[in-house]
């Protein structure tokens, strides 16, 4: 089956984007395509490339780069929440790219579910 | 087109593909940019020609309160976008009835002209839906 | 003392743990998402209009007029702008914000 | 459809308007902050415990140990991983985030 | 010392002034950093020698439930943090006796020793502070 | 009277950076002195140089860095706080400094108010 995944919070402060990801890993595990992962309000702070999160915690933008590159998952960050935020191509983590929020409407289109993380 | 809906050629990615888009608006406007940051979604969403309905529930129904005025705050009033849905052929506004009645309002209070649902027809729409995207 | 609340009574459960540990004398100034608790003829005004007889109330005039509802205030709400918010924390001795 | 609760019953009302909206037949998961109205004697239990006989309600495991709830989860409610959580997700025609 | 305390040489520029301070946690863990990033601060404000006192309230009595374990999440269990307070001379934990009992649970759950306060306690205790912070 | 502001908020997601900046006008105007505005959890990401909100939008970022320039004032962004959100010297916008949580406990010392904005 085909996944859509949609993150409304950024890393750390909340949990969504942990849940998201683990749910990802899961998903991919059991068989399952991610068709994109949708980076949308807050979420768009997942991909700076700036996070130096202390030694003994996760790393979780490096974690979504990793995916990225292991699973070839689409990473995309909405155009304008990214710019009302600062996250421009200059501090984009490796992965992730940036676009419309078309991208979101098409994955709600293309994927067989569409399941929102969130706060 | 291509530019707001993310490069994507509506007509050769989706070509025939009609789901029923539903967007769940939950959160009071200003407080947080949830509600703001959601219409902007719904906007794009008509150039997919998707079947599309609003729901508004608990504090989304503030959302359509008339009379807002944001000078005081320096944020831009954007309610007047739900007027504009219709222009967008986004014409199916819902109304969580029992959200409207806990804060003490009524359609005279909205912006637009909205269906007012039960409980058990805003359960049966919602569970109707292909892809729900809440805010 | 001086609370502070800003989320909507319906989204959060703070107004009422505010409510409940606001000591009689205190104030309570409700601000951003806060002003609708002061809004008359909806569930969570039984608890601020109860209130009303112990602890005084505030609502932020210019987030109550960027949600439209002026006309729906609470009899003996009252209204202050930015200038009369620096006033209130310069009165109360603290402030706790009921985030 | 699946319903999906995370935060807490007592900070949010997210969950009561899941359960006013959850049709007979459909399934409520509890992750992240939600898996506290998974456990007995609290306040929120009641409602979860009246939504059992016509819904089936679910918690994340990995989320109930983080949170060092295991031991006082309400009977009927069924334990997932995430990989559970995925199945969910497939098994069910559509998900509905309670944000 | 310096770098924890942002670079501020404590004893010149706070010599003599104890304040009451009193932190207050209304969040559960690991749903959001809340409850985490508070923790770092009172545990920063131990160099200050101020009067400190921890609330908690609400959600925040869920930080300190025993047998914690976030392997399955893949986030740092902090509660034993709370057991370290002790040796940073923080003494001071007040739980709400309301929030603890509406949640099911007892003093029996908790990971460290607490004084459990009825609501006017922890009313009266919140208003003798100079400065409160909450997260 | 001198009051010390601390935000836990991101600009444009929440109201909470808004309202303390109205705040903090308001109090200057009174004739009130602000002793340091501190920025924590994601309170950090008020301090990014690269946000572009819309043409008519507030600009929250530059508004801080205005008033920091013509007032004087401290705005203090905690180091740990933005290490995990991706906010360094290199992304830094006029007007802020990165330092230690001791700053927020010391200003609680030698203000005579804080006030605490959040969501």
């Amino acid at each position: 089956m085909k996944f859509g995944i949609m993150i409304s919070e950024g890393p750390y402060t909340h949990q969504a984007t942990d849940t998201a990801y683990q749910f990802v890993k899961a998903a991919l595990a059991k068989g399952h395509q991610i068709h994109r992962v949708f980076f949308y309000h807050d979420g768009v702070n997942n991909a700076t490339r700036l996070t130096e999160p202390p030694q003994d915690d996760r790393n979780i933008v490096n974690r979504w780069s990793k995916l990225a590159e292991e699973h070839g998952i689409d990473l995309v960050v909405c155009v304008a929440a990214a710019l009302r935020r600062g996250i421009l191509e200059e501090n984009l983590a490796k992965g992730f790219r940036i676009s419309g929020l078309g991208q979101l409407v098409e994955s709600g289109i293309q994927a067989d579910r569409l399941v929102v993380f969130g706060d | 087109m291509t530019e707001s809906t993310g490069g994507i050629e509506v007509e050769e990615e989706t070509a025939g593909r009609v789901k029923k888009f539903m967007f769940v608006n939950r959160k009071a406007p200003y407080g947080t940019i949830y509600a703001l940051e959601g219409l902007e979604v719904v906007l794009i969403s008509a150039a997919f020609d998707q079947d599309v309905s609003l729901a508004f529930v608990d504090d989304g129904v503030y959302e359509l309160v008339k009379g807002q005025a944001t000078k005081g705050i320096d944020v831009k009033n954007f309610s007047p976008t739900y007027r504009a849905l219709e222009g967008y052929d986004i014409e199916k506004l819902y109304v969580d009835a029992e959200s409207l009645k806990a804060r003490g309002l009524t359609e005279e209070n909205l912006i637009v002209p909205v269906e007012v649902l039960s409980n058990e027809e805003m359960a049966d729409l919602m569970a109707a839906q292909d892809v729900v995207i809440s805010f | 003392m001086l609370h502070i609340v800003n989320k909507s009574p319906y989204q959060t459960r703070n107004l009422e743990s505010c409510l409940r540990l606001a000591k009689a004398g205190s104030a309570i100034l409700l601000i951003e998402d806060g002003v609708y608790a002061a809004t008359r003829d909806n569930i969570a005004a039984a608890g601020v209009k109860a209130a009303l007889g112990s602890v005084s109330v505030y609502a932020l005039s210019p987030d109550v007029e960027a949600r439209g509802v002026n006309n729906l205030l609470l009899d003996g709400v009252k209204l202050v702008d930015y200038g009369g918010f620096v006033d209130l924390v310069a009165e109360h001795a603290n402030t706790q914000s009921w985030l």
